[in-house]
This record gives C-alpha cells, structure tokens and sequence, in this order.
C-alpha cells in the first residue's frame, strides 16, 4: 500500500514543467557510484488488510495486561484510562501537526500546551512548566544539567534510591559534559536516604540534590530535610515526582523544591512497552524559568485585544541559540503531553485525589494480604504508596512463570537490578480486591 | 462566532464539585491516610484542577481542535518537516492491546512480538542507510543526535584519542546539530557553504585536523541539496581520524537511491516521524534511531534486541554507552514506522523519495521566477526560496508566510537554513496532489503580486484566521505560562 | 480562508489512475470473467466513482466535519431531539469485535452475548415503561410507531374487530404520527388541544366511538407539557375499544418518575437516539424499540429472544406479524443504550429526567418576558415559545433561528408544533452546564433586544457561518441532486 | 457513570430563580397515583471502567469471525473495510449532529449526504437517490409502495427468489396497505425467475415487477427480460441489488429499471449482528424523483452566490405533509451512508470494479474445489456471483458446528427457509485462497 496521488500521465507533466526527460536526472547530481543499484532487501509490500493482518499476529505474540492481572510498576504503571482520552487524542489536527509555528493556525494545539503547563504546575505546585521533555529520566538529566548552569557549581548529589534506568541515563548525561556525581546510600532499615550520609557530603560544591519520591522502592523520602540541606549550601533541590502521588502526597513546591521533574505515564498514557510517555518539568524563580530546556508556551493577545498563545522564550531554544542553547531537545512529547492535560481534567479536583487514595488503599490491602504468606517479609520501614518491596527466598523469576499460566503478572523481581531477594510490587487503582484476593491465594501455593 | 472572547481554558470553566470521569468505588477496606502516611508528608491544599463534566472537556478539546491546522486538514509545506500524509491504518495497529498494554519489564517470552518488530525494524533501517546495527531508543531527531555524538567521544575515547572535541557543522545545518553537539561537551567548528550551496571543500581543509571528532551533515542538505563533493568531504574528515555524522532528518529523498553508509557516513539518525510517517501530535512524540557501523556498533546504548533461534531478547553490547533514555524507546511510534516500511518495500520506497524530489521540483520551477532562487540547481525534496525580492517592496518573508495562513495552508519553513537570507523553505512530500501543488503555486504567484501592488495587506495578514497576529514581544516580555485565576 | 468556493467534492478531484486504498493482489488462478458471467449480464461503462488518494479523502471529510455543529461542539437544545452528550465509551464498547464482528445466521452457541444483552435491553425497556414484552427491530422512531399501529391492526383484527379504522392524533403531535398511520391503511382523526395545552378532552369524547382503533399520545406533549387528563384519556380510549400508543420521542421527561403502561399506556416506542443518548449521526441509525402489554406480547415482530435456564435463543411470538426489518434491529445502537442505562441505573436514569426538567424550566423562567410564553406552567424537559412579539417587529422566528447560529448554538425546533404560532421549541437536555444555559438565556435576550433595534441584521443572519442563508426555494425549484460534470 | 455536570448548588440556584422549592414541584401536574415510588428494578450503576469489563465480557460470549473464517453471507457479508472509514465517521460533528435542520451549520453532513446521493445514483445508473433507508428491505417494501402510488395500482409481483427476510418485511408493509402480492416461482433447473410464468401473470394490473440481482441463491437473474415484460404493460421495473456486483454486473440504470434499491452494509459497514446498515433507494424520471420517501438534499447558493446544500423536497416528508406524505421514515441511515461514501470514494473506480472481480474469482475457486468433494453438487445452473448453493445430503448445521472447532463458520443452512439440503456459501475479496483450500480440507473430512 503506497500514499502517493500521483499518476503517470501527471508525472509525465511535471517533468515537462520541470523541462527534465525523467525522474532519474534529478539525481544527476549524487555520484554514480554511490547510486543504489539493486532494491532493498525489504519484505514485500503489504496491502493495507494484509498489514492488519500481520500486525494483529505480531501483536498476538505478546501477552498482554488486558488479559493477565499486573502487579507490576517500576516506572510504567497500569492506571486507568478514561475513554475520551484516546478520542481526543486521536483528533486529525491534534495528531497530525507539527510543533505550532504558525501560531494563528495553531490556537488548538498552543492552547493545549499552555493548559497543560498550568496543569503541571498546579500539581507540582510550582511556577512554570515547559511543554514537555522525552520522559522522566531526560527530564531529571536535564533538571541536573539546569541546576549545574544554574549555580554555576559542578556536582550533582543522585540518592541511591534513583530508579535505575532513570539513575544510568543522568549518568550518560552528565559525564557528557563532565560533571561530577555523588551517591547517597539508603539506610537499610528504611529504604530511603542516609541523610546521615548527606550531611557530610560536599554540599557547598553541589549543583544540586536530587530526591525521588516515592523512591524506586515505592517508599516515601524525608524530601523536606534533603531540600532544606541543600538550601543551607546555596545548592538547588530537585524533586522526581510521581504526579499520581501527588493527589496526596506535599508536592515539590510546598516542600519548596526549585524544580519538580517526573514521568507522565500514568496520565492517561498506555503503558506501551515504555513509550512514548512524557517527561515533565517545572521550576520556580523567573531565573530558572529562562534556562528551562525545551518549548514554552506564554499567553499574548493579537492585534485586536483577543487572547492567544504562542511559543516564547524561543531565544533558549536550538534554533536560534544554537550550541548556546539551554538543551538541544526539538520535537517533545506533545501529544502524550496532551493525554495528560485530558485525564487530568477530566478526573479533576476530586478524582486526582481519589486516584492516588485508591493506589493507596489498594497497595496496602495488597500488602497486608501477602504478609499473610509464610516466608515473605517486608525489608523496609517506610511507609509507602503505590509500590512496596517484599523480600523472600525465593527465585522471583521462576515464581513469575508460574504466576503466568495463573494469568498474573507478578511484582518485578528487582535481581535484574542486583537487589537478589527483592521483588517490587505495584498496585494501582485498576485492581479490584477480588483480583487481588485470588492473587494472594494462587502465590501462597507457589512458595 | 460572536464570542470575541476565543475558547476558555478548561480551569476557568471549573463549578466546584462538578465531576467528569470517576473511578470504580474503592473496594478494600479503607484504613485511615494518616495512619499510613506521616502527616507531614501529605499535601496541605488540593492541587486546583479543573471540576468539569465530561462533556466539557470533549467540546473543549473538539473547538480547540477545530482551530488548529493538520496534515488531515491541508497541506503542510513545512521544509526540513517532511510533512507528509499519516497513514490512519497504523495508528489503528499502534493501538492494538498487544502493543499498548504491555509492561517494558514483562518476561521476554511474553513480549516476543514487540522484540521481533523492534529487531526487524532496527535491520530495515540498517538496510535502508547502507550501515550495521540500531539503537531504537532515541526520542526524537536531536535525541538522536545526542546518542550518535555520544557515539563518536566514546570511540575516540575508547581508541585513546578523548582529546579529539571539535565537531564541524555546516553553517546551513539545524539547531538541534550545534546544540547537540554542546551537549556532549563538544566545541562547535563551523564550515562555510560553497557558492554551490554544498560545504565549502576548500575551508574545511583548513578545519579538520588532530582535534576534528566528527562532522555533522544532512545530505541532502537543509537547501534541499545533493553536496556533491561527499566522496572528498568524507575522505577529508576520515583522513583526519574523524567520523561522518549523518543527520536523517532529510532522508525522505534518498530512499532505495542513494545510503548514507555508501556516502560514507559512519553514524545516521532517522527521524521517523518525517521519513517515516509517523504523525508528529502537535509536537511529538517522534523517535530517533541511530545506525551505526560495525566498528561503531559495540558502544550503541542498552539494551539491544538480539535473535538466536527466532528467540528474541534483550541485550547490552560490549561496550555501550549506557542509556539515553528509560525502557527501550517510543515503542508505538516504532510500531507504526514499522507498518510504513512493510507497506511500502522496497519499490514503494523508492517511489516515495522519487516523487517527493519531482514534486519539489516543480515547484521550484513554477516560483523561481517570482521568487529569488539562490541556488539554481535541481533540488532533492525541499528548496528554499529568499523574500529578497518581496523584501524591496517592505514585505517580508513572514508577512508572506502569515499570507499564505490565509489560503488554508501552512507556511513553509522562514528564515532557515540561516544563509539564505529571508528564507522560504518548501516541502511539499509525496502525498500531495498535483491539484495540490497547482493550488499552491497560484498562491504564492498571488502573494508575489500583492507584495507589488498592496503590500500593506500582507504586512497585516492573516486576515482569515482564528486570532490574527500575535504579539510574540509582548508575550516574552510579560511572562504569562500558567493559568492565573 | 479565500478560497470562495467552499469544499469541493470528492468527484471533483478525480484524477484518472489515481488509487486510494486497494485490496490484496487476487490469489487464486483467475478465470476470464466472461466465461463466469454472460457478456450481456456485465456492465457497459464502469461506474464514474472518483479516482483519489487516500489523504485527500480523509481531508475532504475533515474539512466538510469542521463546517459541521454536533453536541461535541456545543449546545444542541434542538426540541423534540433531546440532544444529550453521547458518552465516548459507548462507542468503544459497541465497536468490539464481538459486537461487530458477527453475523445475524451464526449459530446462536456462538452469539449468547449478543442474545443476552438483547434480552436484557428488551426487560429494562420494559420495566422502564410499566410493560411487558418488547420488539428491538424497527430502526427509529417512526419505524417504531409503525410497528406499533400494524400490531393495533393485528389485534382488532385478530379480535374480529377489522374494520376500526380510526387514529386519533392531537394537533400538537409529531409529524411521524399521522404519517405512520397512513402507512397502515389508518385514517387519522385530528384531536385538538384545549387551553392548557393538552388533549381537548371534551372534543375526544366526541371522537372516540366504535372505529377507534387507538389514539398516539406523547407525554409530556410535544409542547413539553404533561396531560394531567391522562387517566380520563385513556379511559375513554379503552371504553371505545382502542388502544393508546405512546411515543416515547419524550420519554427523557420522566424515567423512572412515571410509566406509560400507569399512565394506561399499551403500547410505547423508545427512541433510543434520543432517550438513551445513542449518537444521531447526522440523521441516524437510531433504534425504535417498542414495548407493549402483555396482551399484545404475541403479535410482536420476530424473532424476539427468549431465555430458558440461562441459553438465550431467537423464537417467533405466536402471533407475529412477520418482519419489520431484515434481521434484528439496529444492533450496534442497542448495544450503546445498553451500556448507557447500565451507566445509570436506577437512581442515575431518575436524576437524568429530574435534571432535564429543571433545566428546561431555568431556561423557560428566564425567558418567558421576552418571548411569548403560549402556555404558561411548569413544563418538562422541553417547552415551546412563540416569536410573536419578535413578529410585530417584521422578524420570524426564522430569522431568530438563523442569528442563534452565530452564537455558536444550534438552533431550537422552529415551526412545531404546529399548533403554536411562530413556535421556538427548546430542549437543553441535562448533560448542559448552567454555564450553557446561562449563556443560551444571554444570547436569546440579546437576539430578542436585536429584533427591536435591528431587526434586519436578524433578517440576514447568519453571518457567521460557513455559508450565509440558503435559497431553499431554489434548491427545490431547480433540483440538482447528484453531481454532473 | 453519570453524565449530569449541575452540582447541588447550582440545582438550588435554578430553582430558586424558577420560583419552585424542589425539583418535584415541577412534576406536581402528574397524577399522584401514577406516581413511581419504587426504583425501576435495574442493576447498580457501573463506573466506566467497569462498564467497559463488563462489556468485554459479553462481546466475548460471542464467536466473533476475526477469530474464525467465515463463509456466511445471505445478506450480510464480511467485506474489507478501509481504515479510514471509522476514523472519519468517529468524528465528533459527523456522530453528535442531529439531520442537518440548519443548513448553515449542517454543511458537512449535507454535503456528504449530497456526495452519498451522487455516488449511489451512480452506482446503479440512476438519476437520483434519497439520504438513505433503513435497510434494503424496508427500501424494497417502500419501493413497491411508492410504485402503487405512482401508478395507481394495486398489485406487486415478487420473486420467490428474493430474501425470505426481505419478502416478509415487504410483505408486511404492502399487506397493511392493502396492497395484493403475487409471487414468481423459480426454475428448478437454473434457481432463477421462471419467464414463462411471469408472462402469464397479472402484469397490467402489476404496479411493478420486482427482481433481486444476485437473487437470495446467489443467482444471476435475466433482469432484461422481466423488465421488458412489466414495461410492456405499463408497470414500473424495480431492481433490488448489491451494491458490490455492481462493479461488474450491467446497473439498473443500463438495464432500464425504474426504481433501484438495495442494502449498503456490504460498503464500509461491520455486519453488527445484522444491522445498522443502509437502505439506498434510487430513481429515475421527475414524476418519481418527487414522490421519494426519505430525505434528499440538494444544491443551491446562499446570498452571496456560493455553492451549498440543503435538505429539499421537503414537501414530501411527514414534518410538512403529515399523513399525506411519501413515507414515515424520519431518521435514517446517515452514518451508515457516510460510511458507504467513504467505502466508495475511497476504493475508488478502479476498486470498485476489483471488488466485485475478487469476490467472482474468489467464489469460483471456492465453488471448483468444494465440487471436488464427493456428495456435494450445484442444484443450479445459472451463473453466480459472490454466493451459490451448495447441495448435499447431510445435516448443515451439524456440519456447522463441526466447522466451528476447527475455525470455520460454513454455509448457511437453508433449512431454516424451507431448504433441507442446501447451503449457502458467500465467498468475498476478504478470504484468501489458503483459508479456502484449508476449509476445503476440513470439510472433506467432516462429510
Ligand atoms: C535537519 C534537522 N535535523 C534535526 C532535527 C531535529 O529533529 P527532532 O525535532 O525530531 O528532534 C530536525 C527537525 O526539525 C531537522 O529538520
Ligand atoms: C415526537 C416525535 N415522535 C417521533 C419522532 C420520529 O422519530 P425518528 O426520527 O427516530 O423516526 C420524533 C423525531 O423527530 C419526534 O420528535
């Protein structure tokens, strides 16, 4: 299947316009030898019913979570998704547009941008927000690579407690630019951050600190006393946040974090094997709002008083600043930006709270039951919300197998990420109690 | 509309308790918050967001929408965007619950479908730039750019030469190639344009050298030009012990022509979401594999897809960088920039790059004489005009831009490649009509007229829109970003 | 936009060659056609359908929805049409595979979900109406009501009571009513309203009698008012012999408050487009259940579903009167009221008619001193006023229809019922925000304040419009109904 | 899941301006005994998301033929469907928009109504269609009535070959009219109108002569002829056919009827269980243009000279000519039609004629090998072309049942329409030789 309107006898005409014999002289220029002279050792072309067809059957060969039960997180999470989402989303002019250059044919999806800004500081409870970054690990990446510029300084303070992945792509970060890392170990006992440890780490030097809340363990930090540490040092405080957790938990403003960065995901977002999901980032401070990466969106009016938006502060940005530029990110997430701002506003006030007092509820529930079974434990003290790590003797990988045939996908088994007993459970507001109750029951007769 | 007003923001329609969705009654039995949280990690005040029913918020994004240009509602002549039709078939198979509700971290024996696509995908476009080996994971065109620069300093840096830290760039290249570059710590070398339009051979004689990492290009380049002297600007560059980036964003002319592996190139990024059709969503997502050669394909980022057995799994090369971002990449948009490459083969692509260059071309033959041409050579699948005659008349590039708003189409891309002055940079793509191409060409005959005969109307077009022109000074001078109640 | 022409069909921009979508290449051995079908069975000329790509048909018709209202662009309050927000979930849920991918003949073990949800839909209509049994098949409203007069035949005659002949239909009543009748041999007899609006019951005695085979009643009316004579109606219909149909066209008045088979009802048909907020798609599908007593189970249109220890099964009532439509029903339509009176349940179906109600009397109180109130009481989910003051200002209520459509509000029902002079009939339904309904109430004053200052500008309206008023006259004088070259 | 945005507050502030205490006051005019005082006996409410579970789980009790292959058509048939066609018709203003009443507003859906007309008028070689009917057989019944009153008869002669679903809706509709029905039979030999008898019949008392193109056996009719025969004696000639033969099958235009009508599922619709589908309703001459049932636009300008379309001919239509009026019908098939302009536009000429080409070829195939098997044989003679019947002397609907194991849905049985040992086999462009050759195979086994 080809999408290409023109016809022979209108090639034929525009050659002529052209005043060339064929297609070929317009390649006259590339050196011959380089010319391709056999075709691509593509697939054949499908027709677009034998398309779906082949996509159906590679599709077929994943499980998917519509038809297993999931406890799993760690970063992608399996929320509820409110039907209109896909809808809107789906709408040719959202879909189909490029970044909104043309601002007066462009209103839709500037509009767009500056509610979801407004919705993203409103979570976070900070002052701005850019129109959207990679994902949560590239938004902390760059959130550290601010800060660096920001304070002039040349070392970044990671808690321990990072997500991994998110952990080795601020790494790949900022070695590029040969800035300096820190670890701050956790307390075993707690699962967060040693603060101990912070203390008397070389905060005068630090960009930055770092806190992930809840942590990779799913466990909440002590994020005020880190930011109030780093404060005292003339350093910045960065907070990743779940913005689910946030119906709940203090958000980075109110523990006056400078930036707030995080992953969208679980905003209306599928899960989608990782992507493409959505990185947020806010700041406060007019200072560190000119140095955010990425697009903004400010409010203006046209020639005759009406309102409008349009891209701002472009002189940051790679097109005119160039290799000055605060960050080379172009094209963004918009559209998963987008999804956002819908299930944000269609949930509300009152659902964003519910939906984080149901992961909690519900993650608890879960917990509570699976400390039923003989021979797990829980190895850390802090509370948590929507994830907890249970340990046990158990081989987590072998005990996920079975759990399949049973149609569940277990908690992540957190070896792959050296922790050897560990197992990371997730519950979202998607479970329903019977779900888990069969969960508990099916996992007592396979340990 | 009578209303003068535009459409609200959702957070000024807010009427408090209104409720949209609602989640399933919670079924646990509830324990008390605080009994599981510290107080003092609870959030002091609600975050205000809008109390809308669910009908707002559909009517609210359907007007929103309803001022927006697309792809789906005309043509998009955005240079260096490759703007072209989405097929609609593809978001359907993107949306297939196998692809969509499938956890990054299940077992590898249940994602065997994902891991064959991905690892079939990677070798389509290894195929398609004459090179080795892929990295999915990028985001986007810049993010690939970041990957593959990353690339070249832990080659160097892994052959002893860590000192190397200049990249070239054509002063014609885009943004994202200098910004990128810095992003690795690099200092930027710019390199002249011939009067070709191409890369001024002589000068980057004299800017290669011992500390030359690599060099960025897009060829065609952003004149929508073949450099010709690829073979030498290759040699130049390798000699010095440098590597050839090759910035993909141009590849919808080149498709089954010409591979950037056999220009030379060591390292090339694809922006599928150009080349490949899938739909840009008002911004993103995209996504910006990287291929490599073999000597290069050690240090790609982790994890790769590997085969043995037709088993598919996951796997860190050798010597990889490390991740440039979580999970493996924007997975769906991969799943539909896969449908494209097997709805097309070989041929189809073929076609595709064929028909985008004749298009553009006949463009260009259709304006040269009413537009300043500056480089007068057959264009691959985008050219640029220059407003350098419209702008004796005290017209613009812009006003001619903001005109053509008037005419239900989109702009072409202005004032880039920076060395064209007043720049116009015209995409048209394959999927558009002759009919199209025809409507478009009277157009700008007619802004070329109305320059001379009523240049004012231009300077304050568009003049059919949903807003007229917008004030951008004002906007960066008095900050407004959020909703303010 | 400059474009003066509007958007052009799709026949228009036929290219010859040119291909939208194709199908898979043929792949069995082809025969000659003509050895399969004799020469002088096979067409002449092909026929002329457009030849294009399959961008331009999905711009074509991206572009003709945005000249387009519909709820999901704003307030609909079109009287009689009940308007309501159309949930987006139902559309997901009716286009699953087991919904639309299944064939009417399959064999009823393979499309128990089907049969069962029918089951169910045929129960809660019933109890939502007060009945008994119920047929899903007729296709709309007016088909419903034909299916309901041609079992008022079957009974009488069935009762050897063949020759009553007789509909009696009020003046106030829907277009569909007399039609309906006529479609069944009937002769309609015109009751008229008496001073409040309902059934003149004293003209009514005058025209029941031995040839009465029913009466078709709405209530509340189609002036939005409920017949408090009811019980005295229907009793004087039953003691002549007929029956009493129920149009549900306004059935969103009263769910779950009152029932027509309490109101004496024997027979009622839903409009489940309306009602239970099924999409209207521009004219349809809908769907026209209709419900009856348990005297009339037997003569129903078959096949109905029946169910025995949990197997649903398709059977014939014993005395049906064949076939309304081929199959059973708008199928995908019942699906969506399904899912949509499960969204609500008991509680949630009451809430929806006390909501409607109370917003049409907000919109009714506070517009009764610049319109015309004809009949002034506490009306349902609709109410009727009369542009005659707005007359003596030489503006219709034509023109006032015309300059809502500026407002970027769909206007009332014009001109119906027939019985009110002038009439505006609105309908707000309950899924409006008082936001809506507060700007609709501003919008008409403004209008009303406009037919005194300016009524030209109401003569000419609209003016904001896609195009400007159609010459009607024209259109029905020289028919052009089909494209021609 | 409500739907409802007036919160308590805002139901108070109406009610107050209204001048009323509650809600209830305003239904104080309803008799108090009739009065509910109970809640309608429904289930519980359900939450989106558990709507949509819910759901899933009653879609799956049903064997859909993306799961299996089917070969069943008899008036509904599984075609392919582009893409595209939902996209467009799950747009917002083609889905939520009443019938176009305000031609302003209403351009889009009057304009695609405007492209549906055109397109069916060309399809079947006719002047002019209507917006569309409620399916073929109530198109058909109405056909036959707007016939008797055009010519002022009272006879209408069917084929015993028409769909018996058909026969009986047409059957009710003409029977409550009054109107007398007079059927063809058959040839045994050919499975087609018997001529000879047709000859003999009432034809100058006939209103109109009916013939269905295939007929229900898949069967080609000499339509020709049996239109000659009624036009000869003044009646009019009334074509019910499919709309995809007719990419190779003379139009009703070309063969000179006078009424063309037909089922539009097969362009772009799911078969849905049987329905909505789209009744088309075509005609030729003025005098029968004018007394169409059902809605039909037309072209006009609005005072600025621009093109635009309008509902016309309104004169006819219940709204205006109440029980005068051509037919009933109100709401119709809209959606349904723009799925079937879309279908049209988009396979496009050449398309068109391929469809129908495929679907021949591919029933061909299917009908040689199925004739290798022993026991089955072709009980008729005339040619075919998407459909035949198939004898043999077993029991359909066991083998039916046998087929489904093995992800097949067979033939139709014709018993249920009086037919013991026949089966009806659709075969369109969506199966492929493999499925066909496997089905074979399969079936071999099981007779
Ligand atoms: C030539 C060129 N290089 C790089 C990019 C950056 O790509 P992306 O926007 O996907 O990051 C673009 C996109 O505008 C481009 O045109
Ligand atoms: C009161 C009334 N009765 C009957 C009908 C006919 O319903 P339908 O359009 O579904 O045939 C309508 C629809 O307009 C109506 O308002």
């Amino acid at each position: 299947m080809r999408y290409i309107p023109t016809t022979e006898s209108e090639r034929k005409e525009m050659l002529e316009s052209i005043g060339v014999d064929s297609v070929a002289e317009l390649f006259d220029d590339i050196p011959p030898q380089m010319i391709l002279n056999n075709p691509l050792p593509l697939p054949d072309p499908l027709s677009e019913a034998e398309l779906v067809r082949h996509m159906e059957q590679l599709a077929e060969k994943n499980v998917n979570l519509k038809e297993i039960v999931s406890f799993m997180g760690a970063g992608s999470y399996d929320h509820l998704i409110p039907s209109i989402v896909k809808h809107i989303t789906g709408r040719g002019e959202f879909l189909t547009a490029y970044t909104p250059y043309q601002a007066e044919i462009s209103q839709g999806v500037l509009q767009s941008i500056f509610e979801y800004q407004s919705l993203i500081a409103e979570i976070t409870g900070m002052e701005a927000a850019n129109a959207s970054m990679y994902d949560g690990a590239t938004a902390l990446a760059e959130a550290a690579l601010m800060a660096c510029n920001a304070t002039r300084r040349e070392l970044v303070i990671l808690p321990d407690t990072l997500h991994p992945e998110w952990r080795e792509v601020v790494q790949l970060y900022l070695e590029n630019q040969d800035v300096e890392i820190q670890y701050v170990p956790y307390r075993s006992e707690t699962g967060t951050m040693d603060h101990d440890v912070l203390q008397d780490m070389d905060l005068d030097r630090a960009a930055c600190v770092v806190v992930q809340q809840p942590n990779f363990f799913g466990l909440l930090e002590d994020a005020q006393s880190a930011g109030d540490l780093i404060h005292d040092k003339g350093g910045l405080f960065i907070m990743a946040v779940d913005p689910i957790s946030l119906g709940l938990l203090k958000s980075p403003g109110e523990i006056g974090a400078d930036i707030a960065v995080g992953d969208g995901q679980s905003l209306g977002n599928t899960m989608s094997f990782g992507g493409p999901s959505v990185g947020f980032f806010a700041a406060r401070g007019a200072k560190l709002i000119r140095r955010m990466p990425g697009r903004i969106v400010g409010e203006t009016v046209d020639e005759n008083g009406k309102r409008g938006y349009v891209l701002t502060l472009q002189t940051r940005e790679q097109h005119i600043r160039r290799e000055k530029a605060t960050s080379n990110i172009c094209s963004n997430q918009a559209l998963n930006a987008l999804a956002a701002s819908i299930y944000l506003s269609v949930i509300g006030k009152e659902g964003f709270r519910d939906a984080a007092y149901q992961c909690l509820q519900k993650t608890n529930y879960l917990k509570t039951r699976m400390m039923e079974i003989d021979g797990l434990s829980l190895p850390f003290s802090a509370p948590f919300f929507r994830e907890f790590v249970v340990e046990g003797d158990i081989d987590w990988e072998e005990v996920n197998l079975r759990l399949l045939e049973h149609g569940f996908l277990g908690g992540l088994p957190l070896n792959r990420f050296g922790y050897e007993k560990y197992a990371l459970f997730a519950v979202t507001e998607a479970r329903t109690k019977e779900e888990m109750d069969n969960f508990v029951q099916v996992l007592r007769g396979l340990i | 509309m009578i209303k003068k007003t535009g459409v609200p923001l959702l957070l000024e329609m807010s009427s408090p308790g209104r409720r949209g969705y609602r989640f399933p009654e919670l079924d646990v039995p509830p324990v008390s918050v605080e009994e599981l949280i510290p107080q003092e990690y609870l959030r002091e005040s609600p975050a205000e967001l809008p109390e809308v029913s669910e009908v707002e918020v559909v009517r609210h994004y359907t007007q929103l929408s309803r001022l927006n240009h697309g792809v789906d509602v005309g043509f998009y002549p955005l240079g260096s965007c490759t703007m072209k039709y989405n097929p609609r078939v593809n978001e359907d198979v993107a949306a297939l619950p196998g692809f969509t509700a499938i956890h990054p971290y299940q077992p590898e024996e249940t994602v065997q479908g994902a891991l064959e696509l991905m690892y079939n995908l990677g070798n389509y476009l290894a195929d398609i730039s004459g090179l080795h080996a892929a990295t999915l994971q990028p985001a986007a065109g810049a993010h690939g750019e970041l990957t593959g620069l990353m690339l070249i300093r832990a080659y160097h840096e892994a052959n002893g030469e860590g000192h190397r830290n200049e990249i070239i760039i054509p002063d014609s290249a885009h943004g994202t190639n200098p910004a990128s570059s810095a992003m690795v710590g690099y200092k930027v070398v710019e390199v002249p344009s011939d009067e070709r339009g191409g890369v001024d051979v002589e000068a980057l004689k004299g800017l290669v050298g011992p500390n030359t990492a690599g060099l960025m290009l897009t060829n065609p380049n952003t004149l929508g030009l073949f450099d010709e002297n690829i073979c030498t600007i290759a040699e130049l560059v390798h000699d010095a012990g440098g590597l050839l980036y090759y910035d993909g964003a141009n590849a919808n002319a080149i498709l089954g022509i010409v591979r950037p592996g056999d220009m030379g190139f060591d390292i090339v990024h694809y922006n599928l979401h150009k080349t490949f059709s899938t739909p840009h969503g008002g911004g993103g997502p995209g996504a910006g594999p990287v291929v490599v050669t073999e000597e290069l394909a050690s240090f790609l980022p982790w994890p790769i897809v590997e085969e043995r057995e037709g088993v598919y799994s996951l796997v860190k090369p050798e010597h990889s960088i490390g991740r440039v971002k979580s999970f493996y990449g924007n997975f769906s948009v991969l799943v539909k920039a896969y449908a494209y490459i097997r709805s097309h083969g070989s041929e189809g692509l073929r076609e595709v790059s064929e028909t985008a260059v004749l298009h553009a071309n006949y463009l260009m033959r259709n304006l040269q004489d009413v537009y300043f041409l500056p480089y007068n050579r057959a264009c691959k699948h985008e050219f640029v005009l220059s407003g350098k005659w419209q702008k004796e008349h005290g017209v613009r590039t812009l006003d001619i831009a903001k005109r053509l708003l008037d005419y239900g189409v989109h702009a072409p891309t202005i004032y880039f490649p920076l060395n064209v002055e007043e720049a116009i940079m015209i995409e048209p793509t394959e999927t558009e009509t002759k009919e199209t191409l025809d409507e478009f060409i009277a157009a700008m005959r007619q802004i070329a007229e109305e320059a001379e005969s009523n240049p004012g109307n231009l300077r304050t077009a568009p003049h059919f829109t949903p807003v007229g022109r917008l004030d951008e000074a004002r906007a960066a001078r008095h900050l407004i970003l959020t909703w303010k109640k």
